[in-house]
């Protein structure tokens, strides 16, 4: 077996990035995001890196904009109200088409609400919280070995769509420690002619976002929207659990999907058919795993940190098909017990 | 015959679309002609601000990038941290910079980030049609100072290069004016000065440069370059506010 | 089957890091292990915990309502998680911050008075340590000697003396949990 | 005796009168029978002997208009 | 007939505000929302109201934020980038309950976009482009006299509910002039105990979104749910033409449902029975109409400038009964007899 | 016997979660001694950061708002505008203030709004674990300046007291400390003289309070007392930068 | 019927007034109107144009791809804007700026050299007034006399030396409509 | 002969020692007998007679733990 290291996810997270090539780290501290800025401000300085604790999640976004127009891996990660700030930017990021990674260690809202992990901020990540018609790949890593797989994955996706990519991840994963396999650091980069790196022995490059004719506008909203079909149509990943001849599926993504899987181990034990699909990314969402399982499963439960965000996406999937139910907790991170109940009572309710 | 006065290199053909007498052009040429005699202009990436010199991108002939509203410093300060060799020039509005940018530009100074900054104040906001600047004189009549700046609604106008004088961070700081041939040639020294001090590693500088808006001033553009001269200078003074030492 | 550990008590206490080694030593051990504490950077006082998950297999859920096992450090910590762990669980406590004993009679309940045993040696701040030491010589959840084994590596980076002072409040436990309980 | 020669690009010129008004020469003017694409009339100058080549106008036109030679 | 007066967009709706008793305005300036805020600084020092040109979107919000919560009503106006700089601050304020308009005269996106009208901003609008669980009501007026009548409508949904309210008109609605007639001023407010005035005669006020107690968290966002689900409950509002026995269903929302409307027409007058469902509030989405209207119609059309956003919400109501198509511009309005095409190709395709 | 110190009217009884020896507490209670004896309690309007003073609201005796973090002036300014006679004062910290609300409090600062604004400086992010902050000093050791703040990296410390004298909408600007009995006593007048001035409707008034965060500096309270004297003062001198004339 | 006229020049050619004078005069007999202009505060230069939509019944669609009549101010508008009128519709062309007439042969075409007029008459900026007095004569849209009777309406606030000289230039274009064309 | 009186909030001190530092007659230590439901060591007044009412303890304590009275 390779060697294991005990690590916390905010740190592999941030270990996976290096590996993955990241060079800079432009970040603005919150909790529960700081630690993972701070393993980067240790680190940088050793490898000839870049790390600036900028002024404000505004200065961090933007900082993140002119650092990937060199072509350079650049990452930023914040939290809540930080994300939201960050928004105006990501929003340029998206139509200047520049790859980054955007980490976002979620906790509770709205307002300044409360450092406790959260699912809150789904519908700001997976529809895009800024203005205009755009999509960022959003991937929920469920463990600390995810922390460091999603973000050396994450800037592969980035460089390969040209797309800002954002984790998200409740505070509770960067928080925790589990004994990690270390990733061979990645050699292989594709390059990127469209980096404003300076003008020599080329002509000038531009990285613009203004598009003041029209016609010009559609042209660029129609040439993002096609990515973003390509996007759906290769990239929805999902990880399934039990779902050959389940009745009920449970739908969690991030640290909710593990215990909730192994409250659907003990459901099993009680023999309950029940199967749980892990979405991995949120956008795409894994719509053609779920339409497929909307034909023979009877029904859905989606659990969530939240007010059931995610519930949208599935009966958007589901079409209908069958009902989806939701179980939903806020600042308080459900335990296996009390998921495994609300299996239960579905099950009985519904006699599976 | 031999010609003495062109377009330089580091603009491109491209026609400005600014108004008639817009000195923003002049500036823009001011800047090519410093890059070109310091021979930067592969070098050189130009940051472009949210406001009427949007569209420097399309005029400046080297690598540029447009910035959101008021954050040019902070992509200046990535690409000069990633790229340590190369000349970053941001070139912002009273808007971009003073209002929204404040937080930005005080930092990157700060911070003794080795970029430039040309600082075009025309006090007021000209690409979303004359609303107050923060750089507005108290007095003038702006579409949203409609009876006249005043300190009680609307404070003090910004003296950007005193402030940033300040900072122990700044290099170089600088206030010229393009009213007149004398100062055109002052602005143009001062430019120069800010690039080369930048790439020396000197640290922060910046050149505020009074400027014009005609179309909201109301003028013709002769009109407003006396107006700098009569109401602007003695407000905002001209001269160099901080040069660092060497070494 | 999945072993799961509280440990509980104030910010100063040192609780977290005893999960902490629990952790190092389950995964030198090649077990699987998890480590979820109750973070606040942004909370001043008030009560610090972890939990500690210890599998053979792959650990599905690090987090759980109800513990196997609690090691209470102060009296706040004792009225909060008393009723959540497991039927027939074990509780320790740190007898020299606790004034009182569980009202539950399922509970095995081991009193260690960590802060005495440790003003006795002169080393106040090894009192996480003693609890340890008791804790793994009564639960063998990792063998005792294979956790002095691991000392070295745990504390990599840390200097000789504190080592041994560590070394040493850890076997005072160990000592106290043989002979006294 | 001129000592100046100057090209007017009067496609592009905006007729804002910068370099009428600087010119030290006085030598500038806009040319009323004439009218650009963009709906200006665009500049020429008077008394091409009397330029001494100063290029001030060029230095103030906004648009790059003017080129300036000299002997 | 009431006297007429011809007005802009961006004056009728600033005159509503003031007329509804708004006393203060915050903005920023950008086009197109720029009018809107000269109005009020023309305006406001006339009735001794508040007028401040604050130094950006992110002061404009948190200025807003302090004036509401005097128990005053304030408002703010902007665009594109704007709105999502605001997304911190109105996530605050809907935690903190905060009664307040915000204008959002939307433009193209992403990034810096174009000035051009836009509905691109539907997802930040209707699924709080901010942190955490929350939502704002969405007011779309699609004429200059609706300007007026929902701004005035707006400041009493806010009182009523203690909750930003965001009125979403595309670029074009604030530039044109229409003849309008001018509503009679507001006089009755209810009052607002809990205003941070000072405590003189009480116990000390305070507005706060921080919650560091996870169950207490939980409780303010079970509260704010159960005042969504109200709303949802009460305030969904729409306008329906020519819905008795259409087959197609076309629904669109601002300035493009009246142009929709004339498109609605001519196709009727060659025989094709087809209906118009104009969504008033965005969200609450007017989910009831819709999900009626499916039971028999055979299909919908949704029309949008932006690239499908609606779509989503109307599939959700319809919940598979029948398909919904999607025909979108971006950056450019489609005028009516580029609608009125699309309607015969979809009815001669299905034989209505 | 007369009670010569006790708890003013205008702190609850709440206890306060700061660490032991957390000079957060001390400040605090002159603010509320000062509202006291100008019996302006029930005028107070008072505006939290977001800091380890962000709970401020549960120890003020007057009403409160919690600000985003950063935007406590401009939550101010629309208070004031609103309510004029209303005492209007921002506690904020130095991440808060010197940071993230750099543009906030420079502009509120430029529009001379009627407030006073008590800025604690204790050289580091506390709420969030000890990052550096805009005025954490050169060669300090921060989690996100572990090897020592330097030039290069992170630019130079924030002097607010003597950037805000700048703008010419402040009336009062003053730098104190806490560090000792004679600079508590001497924060109480600076604070007590910016509220006056304020309620006289003179403009914008600040004072820069020289904190401790033991915590965080790794020290004990009296330690970290000891450093604000030995480090701080020499970088950050105490006294008034800016007092406005009347009338 | 809802009839629609496009008005479209240069930015300074005074088109968007044009509009907006046409949208009181027609608001003012008691037609419903819409005025919609192709808005660019963040552009410079270029062409500026506007939609008056005038209708006895409520306005459904203020815009249009294909408008009945259009005003054309400049050359680069007639270039623009030739090819969507309706038609048979009816194009009004500034011929002192355009130097071409449209290549479509089903369109009335109206030429009104209104610079020159408006320089003879000593009032350049009168120009786009005497085109509309022009455009209302021969349109009736609004009638004539209605029109002059609006005008201290319209221009309520302006000083009555400016409102003459506009009548003036309004009625020199009426005179033209009638005795040239 | 003593000239000020203290009253101690044992239950909220938290140990600091600012007061025992500041207290010009250094007169205040932590009680190592008693510990409170914080876990610390209240502060308390070795010679009460020797306190001469400065209040100075008071006036650098954070948490208002002490309250002096004075003659
Ligand atoms: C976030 C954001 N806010 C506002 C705007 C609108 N806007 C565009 S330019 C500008 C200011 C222009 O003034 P200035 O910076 O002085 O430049 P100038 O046009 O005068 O050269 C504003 C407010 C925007 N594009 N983005
Ligand atoms: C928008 C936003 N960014 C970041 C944070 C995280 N945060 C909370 S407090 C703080 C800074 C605290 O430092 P300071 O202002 O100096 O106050 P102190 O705790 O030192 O008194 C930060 C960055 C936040 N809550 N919101
Ligand atoms: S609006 Fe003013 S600043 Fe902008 S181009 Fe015209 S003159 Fe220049
Ligand atoms: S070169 Fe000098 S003299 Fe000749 S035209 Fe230009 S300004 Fe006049
Ligand atoms: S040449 Fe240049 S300066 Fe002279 S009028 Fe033309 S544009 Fe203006
Ligand atoms: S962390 Fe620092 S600033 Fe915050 S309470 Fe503790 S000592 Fe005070
Ligand atoms: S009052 Fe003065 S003398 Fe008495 S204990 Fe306090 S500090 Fe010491
Ligand atoms: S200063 Fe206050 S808290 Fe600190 S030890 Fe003294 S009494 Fe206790
Ligand atoms: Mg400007
Ligand atoms: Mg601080």
């Amino acid at each position: 077996m390779e060697e294991r290291v005990l690590m916390k996810g905010n740190e592999a997270l941030a270990e996976g990035a290096i590996r993955a090539g990241c060079r800079a780290f432009f970040g603005y501290p919150i909790t529960p995001s700081s630690e993972l800025a701070e393993y980067m401000a240790r680190t940088m300085p050793k490898i000839g890196g870049v790390f600036v604790q900028a002024e404000s999640e505004l200065a961090a976004i933007n900082m993140v904009y002119g650092g990937a127009s060199t072509g350079a891996r650049v990452m930023t990660a914040s939290s809540g109200p930080g994300l939201s700030l960050k928004q105006e930017g990501i929003s340029f990021i998206a139509e200047g088409e520049l790859p980054c990674l955007i980490v976002n260690l979620s906790r509770g809202g709205p307002g300044l609400g409360g450092i406790q992990p959260s699912q809150a901020d789904y519908f700001q990540a997976t529809r895009g919280g800024g203005h205009g018609d755009y999509r960022t790949l959003v991937l929920a890593p469920s463990g600390v070995q995810e922390m460091m797989d999603l973000a050396m994955e994450g800037y592969d996706l980035a460089d390969r769509y040209r797309t800002p990519v954002l984790i998200m991840a409740e505070g509770t994963l960067g928080q925790m420690m589990e004994p990690i396999i270390l990733r061979e650091p990645v050699t292989q980069f594709v390059d990127k002619p469209w980096a404003t790196t300076g003008c020599a022995g080329r002509k000038p490059n531009v990285v613009n976002t203004l598009h003041l004719d029209p016609e010009f506008l559609e042209t660029r909203n129609r040439h993002l929207d096609a990515k973003y079909k390509e996007i759906q149509a290769k990239e929805q990943r999902a990880e399934t659990f039990m779902m050959e001849d389940a009745d009920l599926v449970v739908m969690a993504f991030g640290i909710i999907a593990r215990i909730a899987k192994r409250s659907v181990m003990d459901a099993r034990k009680q023999g309950i058919k029940v199967g749980l699909i892990r979405p991995i990314t949120l956008w795409p969402f894994p719509e053609r795993i779920v339409a497929e399982a909307a034909k023979t499963v009877r029904r859905f439960l989606s659990i969530e940190i939240n007010m059931g965000q995610m519930v949208e996406d599935i009966r958007l999937a589901v079409n209908g098909q069958v009902p989806v139910e939701f179980y939903g907790r806020i600042g308080i991170t459900p335990n296996p017990e009390e998921l495994t109940r609300e299996i239960m009572r579905i099950a009985e309710r519904e006699g599976f | 015959m031999k010609v003495v006065a062109k377009r330089p290199e580091s603009l491109q053909e491209t026609r400005f679309h600014y108004c008639p007498g817009c000195t923003h052009g002049i500036v823009h040429r001011l800047l090519a002609e410093c890059l070109d005699e310091l021979n930067l202009r592969e070098k050189a990436i130009g940051i472009c601000p949210v406001g009427c010199s949007v569209l420097a991108y399309d005029y400046f002939n080297f690598d540029t990038l447009e910035a959101a509203h008021g954050r040019a410093p902070a992509i200046a300060t990535a690409i000069k941290r990633l790229l340590p060799d190369r000349c970053l020039v941001t070139y912002q509005g009273d808007g971009d910079l003073a209002s929204i940018g404040m937080g930005e530009i005080i930092h990157a100074s700060l911070r003794a980030e080795n970029i430039t900054v040309i600082f075009i104040n025309n006090a007021i906001y000209g690409m979303t049609g004359g609303q107050m600047a923060p750089t507005t004189l108290l007095g003038q009549v702006t579409t949203t100072s409609p009876y006249g700046r005043t300190v009680e609604a609307n404070g003090y106008p910004a003296k950007m290069a005193e402030l940033l004088a300040q900072s122990e961070g700044a290099a170089y700081v600088c206030r010229t004016a393009v009213n007149t041939p004398a100062n055109v040639t002052r602005t143009k020294k001062a430019i120069k000065k800010a690039i080369q001090m930048q790439m020396k590693g000197m640290g922060f500088t910046m050149v505020e440069v009074l400027s014009t808006c005609p179309t909201n001033w109301g003028m013709s553009p002769v009109e407003a370059m006396k107006w700098v001269g009569d109401h602007m200078i003695p407000y905002y003074p001209l001269g160099e506010f901080k040069v660092k030492e060497e070494g | 089957m999945e072993k799961q550990v509280l440990f509980a008590g104030f910010g100063g206490q040192g609780v977290l890091a005893m999960g902490l080694f629990l952790s190092h030593a389950a995964m030198s051990s090649g077990k699987n292990v998890s480590w979820v504490p109750s973070y606040g950077a942004e909370m001043r006082g008030g009560t610090a915990n972890c939990l500690v998950t210890i599998a053979e297999e792959e650990i599905s859920s690090p987090l759980t309502e109800n513990p196997l096992m609690a090691i209470i450090m102060n009296r706040p910590s004792l009225d909060k998680f008393e009723k959540r762990v497991k039927p027939n669980g074990l509780v320790m406590i740190n007898s020299s911050m606790v004034d009182r004993t569980p009202d539950r009679t399922d509970l095995e309940v081991l009193a260690v008075p960590v802060n005495e045993l440790a003003e006795e040696m002169g080393n106040p701040r090894g009192a996480n340590m003693i609890m340890l030491g008791a804790y793994l010589e009564k639960t063998s959840v990792v063998q005792v000697e294979e956790a002095l084994e691991y000392f070295p590596v745990i504390f990599k980076g840390k200097s000789e003396r504190l080592i041994e002072a560590n070394r040493k409040a850890f076997m005072a436990g160990v000592e106290y949990a043989r002979t006294r309980m | 005796m001129a000592r100046g020669r100057l090209k007017f690009d009067d496609e592009r010129c905006k007729a804002c009168e910068l370099c009428v008004f600087y010119c030290p020469q006085g030598i500038l003017e806009l040319d009323k029978h004439q009218m650009n694409s963009l709906g200006f009339h665009p500049v020429t100058i008077t008394q091409e002997e009397k330029c001494n080549g100063c290029a001030i106008c060029a230095m103030m036109c906004p648009d790059m208009i003017i080129q300036v030679e000299r002997e």
